[in-house]
């Protein structure tokens, strides 16, 4: 299939790359792509988990040095050794890993390296202002500026990075995957943010899984596979169908499987669970269910699977599992008596970095003895679910942080495959993962029920809650506020969750 | 004309142990500790420089408890001299005031096969077995300084009790004569851990309460035997018992860092009281020889005469003339406070 | 857009907010210090006074100067067991200049321009070539005191000039000149610390190098300078110390390394780095230097002591804790 | 898809891969090693000799043995500054036992035992109450010296049975008993860190403490058994140590603690945990031994030994890194 290659015979590009490669031991990153990326212009990069998108991002970032391949900013030849470098061309970065330092306050982190004041003394006055006045360009105005970035949430440090970008006053602006930790209406500010920064010339690099905002956003789009680039179509020029099966390689038909087993005899329990961040909290979920929890960034849907888990201590409230009590505030507990929980933040607490992808994997089968699942030896073991899951990888004793995050994740997701798991409990567990991957996973959870678990399932992504659920709960406050059925709308799931955003009512029973 | 407390020092000064006046002021005292204290031969024919030695043309290993202490560097000092002279290849192991050092260093010395080891212990018990690790290997050792708790080499040591006991002696005999109205309050700065340092604390006590009986022991601290650690350690003492008038340092760093305290706290003269120490290096002579310092009393551990002693037994020990059960006592003389005690003793001891 | 804050009200508000973190954790360490001298108080009447209030600090004052040096190091996930050789070596050069007969000043100044040149050193081996600061450092302690002895195998004590002990005797507006100095020190290191782009950053490198290093800032000279720092003020500690024992000595401060990071990590920096407060380090020098002179002032036996501190050790820092945990819990809950 | 890795020969391959990488780390510091003895055995023909190998090997023995503990801790991030104090503790309580009569055997358990014990002190505290490690066991510094100085003032001698010494200076297979147990302890920990579970979550636990709860894993169990083990090795290192120097001796083991983290770094431990390799600290406790026994044989002037040892030790872990360095890079390469 040829794509249409821009042709813009006026303009030169702000940044054009030639011939680029990367090769970590055992992976070829990139090979041989050719890029470019004009004044005013939102360039979207697409392509399953480890296709190299962040790769390219990281050599214009001045991160990593390319193998191969050269590449000029307003057509001057440029070769970055190191951030400053690449700031000084004006580019400017926002990783897919956040860069925010705990312990400065947010005016601080986005001055930093280029603070106001005299005689080397910080002016914080200034400082805040200045911050003050970026944030509120991107709308975050209830961010303030001389809080401190330790207790800021992911979407509030996304925030940061995006107002120190700006701060640096780049021609070329680059985002990889910055929606992850986003909601709904943080997505259409950043978006806002966007169209004004394209509106006033700037060249924006955009990374991202989520085909409706490639579909929203993009000028033109690159698609990436195995470090190749498949090609770049300009908006309109393809479905995002057609985008996909350039991802893919092939058609992916629908991605939600289609349940056909009924919700059985409830398996997880929960009543009257609080503690400081969740109220009174009432769940039934069943075997073969899918339960789905909506609700608003900060509605405490982390918190109430971190407390039925054992992970954060509660106050009062019981936890059951097939009828028999689960010992709470404790995740040994917990997992003996069959829950599983795939945490929010990949990074931070799903991976351990030093560790290979097969420590990881069987990081759970390695303890829990009398609970695995798969008999025979470990390296069988790990072998079966690196295969089920698809993990690409170079090999299952390579440290894991070589993986992109998708793949990552996807050995996350996995760990509890290998124990036998009643109860599994998702917080977000499709962030940062690829369309291929995702469809995978939606499958995996759609299997896991249909073999008798009880899932629930936490996502900000709306289509794939209501696409994947049997029913959905929706929290605000701490509280579940309310209940609906699998196949209500997304404007029913909104409204539910905004609605009550004042007034948190108590719902014991849910439909 | 009222004398000076340099004159009172010297004027009341004698050689000669004291006797307790009151038995029982001194019965608590614990007794040497530290292994022998009877011997009272006189060094005589081990502290003469010979016409020719043994140790001629062989490989010597001489260890020192710490190179970094006046007194060893000074030993380090004549030694060298004495390899010159008697013409012997001389090596110096450091002990570094640690006892793990001091072990891998007995076992570098095995390695290192000398003829002949002068070896300064660290610790009279601890060193036996190291002694005997050497002797095992074929080496002829001596030790110097202080005394392995067993007879297992030739000896060269001093009396670790009755030498500062003289020094505790002349301390009261001298504050009687210049605090005739005064109670004596006793402050020791310490090194706890070792002991022939609490045979120094304890002999001097026992010389001291000999002659002042009522005297009363206020506190002893623990000084590490370093100026720094000394000093804030005697800083201590003064503020907990401001009326100490008696301090006995157990080193000379330990009475330095007591000096420098009393100056801190304004107290740092001959009215205030009176201090003692046993060593006799050469910023401390500077103290006993000065009117308003208010140390007083000093006895000498002389570096040359260990030296000359532990050079001339290795030499008889290569020859086969002495063995196990040949001991040399050396040390303590106590220092007269005159410009003339002072400079011979330096000249000898401390050479220029 | 509607919502945009008023700069100044919520400015002040946060602000406020976040002195008062540091000034919980700060104050949960001062409070062990009170806890500790109430209980030293009830055991001597000797201990709470003016004139053992100034034994202390004097004591304390080699401590908490170098220790500034280094607690800013250790914010940026450093570390240095130089310093007390270092402050050993500086004792000897100062003492050995003095004695051939360079003016004092320029002798104290020459010492301290040597620390400067031995935290060069490391910081340049350390930062650049990204080596493991303990082992560099622990090479730089073992360099430092021999060089130490090479330059005077024992304490000098003829000759000094009679000035030498102004540093560590002398007295300003009633107050003993060690502590006048610390103090000096202490507010430079604070201000700089607290109120500067360049103390900024140093959070910044030790509580996210690549954050830091994605924002363009220097990681290798800034580390550089704050070893450059480190080493200056260990060895005016040394200064300090020697010219208030009255001697330039080889011997001093062995071990003085391990004082000097207890105080830090007891003030609230952590090994880990980007987090830590020169106040806080103040209050640990002091907290080790009231267990030491407490103890001997309460009369506890040598051999006890040991065990004693070590207790109260344990017990400070656990205490330390469930202030630090009680008062944020309370904060939060209100 | 043809990217995911086949079961058996990839299995095979990412083995080798992995235990490569060890094995270039750890050959990186074998490399300086044997730079280290080549150079010595220039200097003087005393020092390679089977005599002089084995008494490296023995005094390095009671590092070896202590370190083995010590790394676990250290690769779960924690720290241990109390085994030197509790060798020496384990030393006069060996030695006391000894002479009261107890049969050997159980006087060397129960001295480890009291390793054990005095470990799980540690551990209770650090991990039960997420306290710093510096502190908590500089604290237990302090109190298993003072231990060791109550139960005996000085080194016990008088009385110890005859068979004290064998543990020191037996040998089996002509190999001297303490190498013996250095590498029984080695072997055991060699296994524990690479073949078990538990070795694996140690690696997790300082790789990314809150995965590693979030897996299950009982983090304060595991930090606690760890500092138990680090306990007994260090008891251990005092009884092989006491037993070869033939007496309990209170005054040893000060400084051990520097000797035995500087072993584990140079052997690619870090400080903030999830790397190690046991094999790698062996080799750094015997860079270390080698270089204090050499530089005596060489004959360098006692304080130009401190100079050299200190300019080894930053030439050693700077020729250690660049090996690596360089042998990585060519494997990448290739
Ligand atoms: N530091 C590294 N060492 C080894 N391999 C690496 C490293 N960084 C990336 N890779 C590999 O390079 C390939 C490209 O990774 P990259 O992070 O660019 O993918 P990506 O397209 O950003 O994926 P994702 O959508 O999951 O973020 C992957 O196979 C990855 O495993
Ligand atoms: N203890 C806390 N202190 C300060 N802020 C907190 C605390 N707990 C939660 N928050 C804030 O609430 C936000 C989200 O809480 P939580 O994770 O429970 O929500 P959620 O519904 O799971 O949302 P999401 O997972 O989409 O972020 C956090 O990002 C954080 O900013
Ligand atoms: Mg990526
Ligand atoms: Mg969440």
């Amino acid at each position: 299939m040829q794509h249409s290659e821009p042709v813009d015979p006026g303009l030169s590009p702000l940044l054009r790359a030639t011939g680029l490669g990367k090769s970590f031991p055992g992976v070829q990153a990139l090979s041989g792509v050719n890029f470019d990326l004009f004044a005013g212009e939102v360039h979207c990069l697409i392509g399953e988990n480890g296709a190299g998108k962040s790769t390219l991002v990281k050599i214009l970032a001045g991160v990593q040095e390319a193998d191969a391949g050269t590449f000029e900013v307003n057509g001057k030849a440029m070769s970055f050794a190191n951030p400053q470098d690449s700031q000084a061309a004006g580019v400017a970065c926002i990783f897919q890993e956040l860069a925010v330092v705990d312990g400065l306050s947010v005016s601080e982190n986005i001055l930093l390296g280029d603070e106001p004041g005299r005689f080397g003394f910080f002016d914080s006055k200034a400082a805040d202002v200045l911050a003050q006045d970026l944030l509120d360009s991107i709308g975050f105005s209830e961010l303030r500026a001389d809080q401190p970035a330790r207790d800021l949430s992911a979407a509030q440090r996304q925030a940061v990075m995006i107002a120190k970008a700006l701060r640096q006053n780049a021609r070329v602006i680059i985002m990889d995957e910055p929606t992850s930790p986003l909601e709904e209406a943080e997505v259409r500010k950043l978006f806002k943010v966007i169209d004004r920064l394209r509106a006033a010339g700037k060249g924006i690099i955009y990374v991202s899984h989520k085909m409706r905002e490639i579909d929203e956003l993009g000028d033109r789009i690159t698609v990436f596979k195995d470090g190749h680039r498949v090609g770049t179509v300009t908006r309109g020029a393809a479905t995002p169908e057609d985008l996909v099966r350039m991802m893919v390689g092939r058609k992916l038909d629908t991605l939600f499987p289609a349940r056909d087993s009924q919700p059985g005899a409830p398996t997880l329990e929960v009543r009257g669970l609080s503690n400081p961040h969740i109220r009174n909290i009432d769940l039934t979920v069943r075997r073969n269910e899918i339960l789905g929890i909506a609700g608003l960034v900060g509605s405490g849907r982390t918190e109430m699977l971190r407390a039925i888990f054992g992970a954060d201590r509660v106050s009062s409230g019981t936890v059951t599992v097939e009828n028999a009590p689960v010992p709470l505030n404790s995740i040994p507990a917990a997992i003996e008596a069959g829950i599983a929980m795939v945490p929010e933040e990949r990074r931070s607490a799903g991976i351990v970095p030093v560790l290979s992808v097969a420590d990881n994997t069987a990081i759970i089968w390695d303890q829990y003895v009398n609970r695995r699942a798969h008999d025979g030896p470990r390296s069988d073991a790990i072998q079966k679910i690196i295969e089920m899951l698809g993990v690409r990888t170079a090999s299952v004793t390579q440290s894991i942080s070589a993986l992109s995050g998708g793949n990552q994740q996807k050995v996350v997701v996995g760990k509890w495959l290998l124990s036998q798991t009643r109860v599994l409990l998702l917080d977000e567990p499709t962030r940062g993962v690829d369309v291929g991957a995702k469809k995978e996973i939606y499958q995996i959870i759609h299997d896991l029920a249909e073999q008798g678990l009880a899932v629930v399932f936490v996502s900000s992504e709306l289509p794939e809650l209501l696409g994947l659920a049997d029913r959905i709960v929706v929290m605000n406050g701490g509280e579940i506020v309310g209940g609906l059925s699998g196949d209500a709308t997304e404007e029913q799931v909104i409204e539910l969750s905004m609605l009550h955003a004042a007034t948190p009512i108590l719902t014991g029973e849910h439909p | 004309a009222a004398e000076t407390a340099v004159e009172t020092a010297a004027s009341t000064f004698s050689t000669d142990l004291c006797e307790p006046i009151d038995k029982a002021a001194v019965a608590d005292i614990p007794g040497a500790v530290s292994g022998f204290t009877g011997y009272a031969s006189a060094p005589g024919m081990w502290l003469t420089e010979p016409e020719a030695s043994a140790l001629t043309g062989k490989r010597i290993a001489m260890s020192v408890m710490s190179l970094g202490h006046p007194y060893f560097q000074a030993i380090a000092n004549h030694w060298e001299t004495l390899a010159e002279k008697y013409d012997f290849e001389l090596r110096v192991f450091d002990g570094r005031f640690d006892a793990g050092t001091v072990q891998r260093m007995v076992d570098d010395i095995i390695s290192y096969a000398p003829d002949g080891v002068a070896f300064a212990p660290l610790d009279s018990a601890a060193s036996v077995p190291q002694v005997k690790r050497m002797l095992d290997a074929g080496l002829k050792v001596v030790t110097y300084n202080v005394q392995p708790a067993e007879m297992v080499a030739p000896r060269v040591f001093a009396n670790d009790f009755d030498g500062p006991r003289i020094v505790g002696c002349n301390l009261a005999r001298y504050f009687q004569a210049k605090f005739p109205e005064r109670d004596p309050v006793i402050g020791i700065v310490d090194q706890p851990e070792l002991l022939q340092v609490q045979d120094r604390k304890n002999g001097f006590l026992y010389g001291f309460l000999s002659l002042m009986p009522e005297a009363r022991v206020a506190q002893a601290v623990n000084g590490g035997g370093v100026i720094d650690k000394a000093n804030a350690a005697a800083s201590d003492l003064l503020q907990a018992h401001p009326d100490i008038n008696v301090i006995f340092g157990i080193n000379n760093d330990s009475s330095l860092g007591t000096v420098a305290a009393l100056k801190a706290v304004g107290k740092y003269s001959d009215e205030w009281g009176a201090l003692a120490s046993v060593d006799g290096s050469e910023p401390i002579m500077g103290e006993l020889g000065n009117p308003v310092s208010p140390l007083k009393a000093e006895s000498g551990y002389g570096p040359y005469d260990f030296s000359l002693a532990a050079f001339n037994l290795l030499a008889a020990t290569i020859e086969g003339e002495a063995d196990e059960t040949t001991q040399v006592v050396v040390g303590y003389p106590p220092i007269i406070p005159t410009e003339d005690g002072i400079e011979s003793w330096l000249a000898q001891q401390y050479p220029r | 857009m509607s919502d945009v804050a008023t700069p100044h009200s919520t400015a002040g508000m946060g602000q406020k907010f976040l002195s008062n973190r540091n000034m919980v954790l700060t104050a949960a360490t001062l409070a062990v210090l009170v806890l500790m001298c109430g209980v030293f108080a009830t055991l001597t009447d000797r201990f709470l006074t003016v004139s053992n209030f100034q034994n202390v600090m004097r004591n304390a004052a080699p401590v908490i100067i170098a220790s500034c040096g280094m607690t800013t190091v250790m914010i940026a996930r450093g570390l240095d067991l130089s310093v007390g050789s270092v402050l050993a070596a500086s004792s000897v050069i100062a003492g050995s200049l003095a004695v051939a007969g360079v003016p004092l000043y320029l002798a104290f100044l020459l010492a301290v321009l040597f620390g400067a040149a031995v935290g060069a050193v490391n910081g340049v081996i350390i930062a650049g070539l990204a080596v493991s600061p303990i082992i560099v450092t622990l090479g730089m302690l073992n360099i430092a005191r021999g060089a130490a002895y090479l330059i005077s195998p024992s304490a000098i004590l003829v000759g000094l000039p009679s000035g030498w002990s102004f540093l560590g005797t002398a007295k300003v507006l009633g107050l003993p000149m060690p502590i006048v100095i610390a103090g000096i020190v202490v507010a430079v290191f604070y201000v700089m610390t607290s109120y500067t782009t360049f103390g900024k950053r140093i959070y910044a490198i030790g509580g996210n190098e690549e954050a830091a290093r994605l924002s363009g800032i220097n990681i290798k000279r800034t580390l550089l300078w704050l070893y450059v720092m480190c080493g200056m003020t260990a060895a005016l500690a040394g200064v300090v110390l020697s010219s208030r024992v009255g001697s330039g000595d080889p011997n001093i401060g062995v071990g003085f390394e391990l004082q000097v990071i207890a105080a830090i990590i007891i003030g609230g920096t952590s090994l880990s780095g980007g987090e830590g407060r020169i106040l806080g380090t103040v209050i640990g020098a002091l907290i080790i230097g009231v267990l030491a002179n407490g103890l001997n002032l309460a009369g506890v036996e040598p051999f006890w002591q040991f065990v004693a501190q070590g207790l109260v050790l344990i017990v400070a820092i656990i205490v330390d804790r469930l202030v630090q945990d009680g008062v944020l819990k309370m904060r939060k809950g209100a």
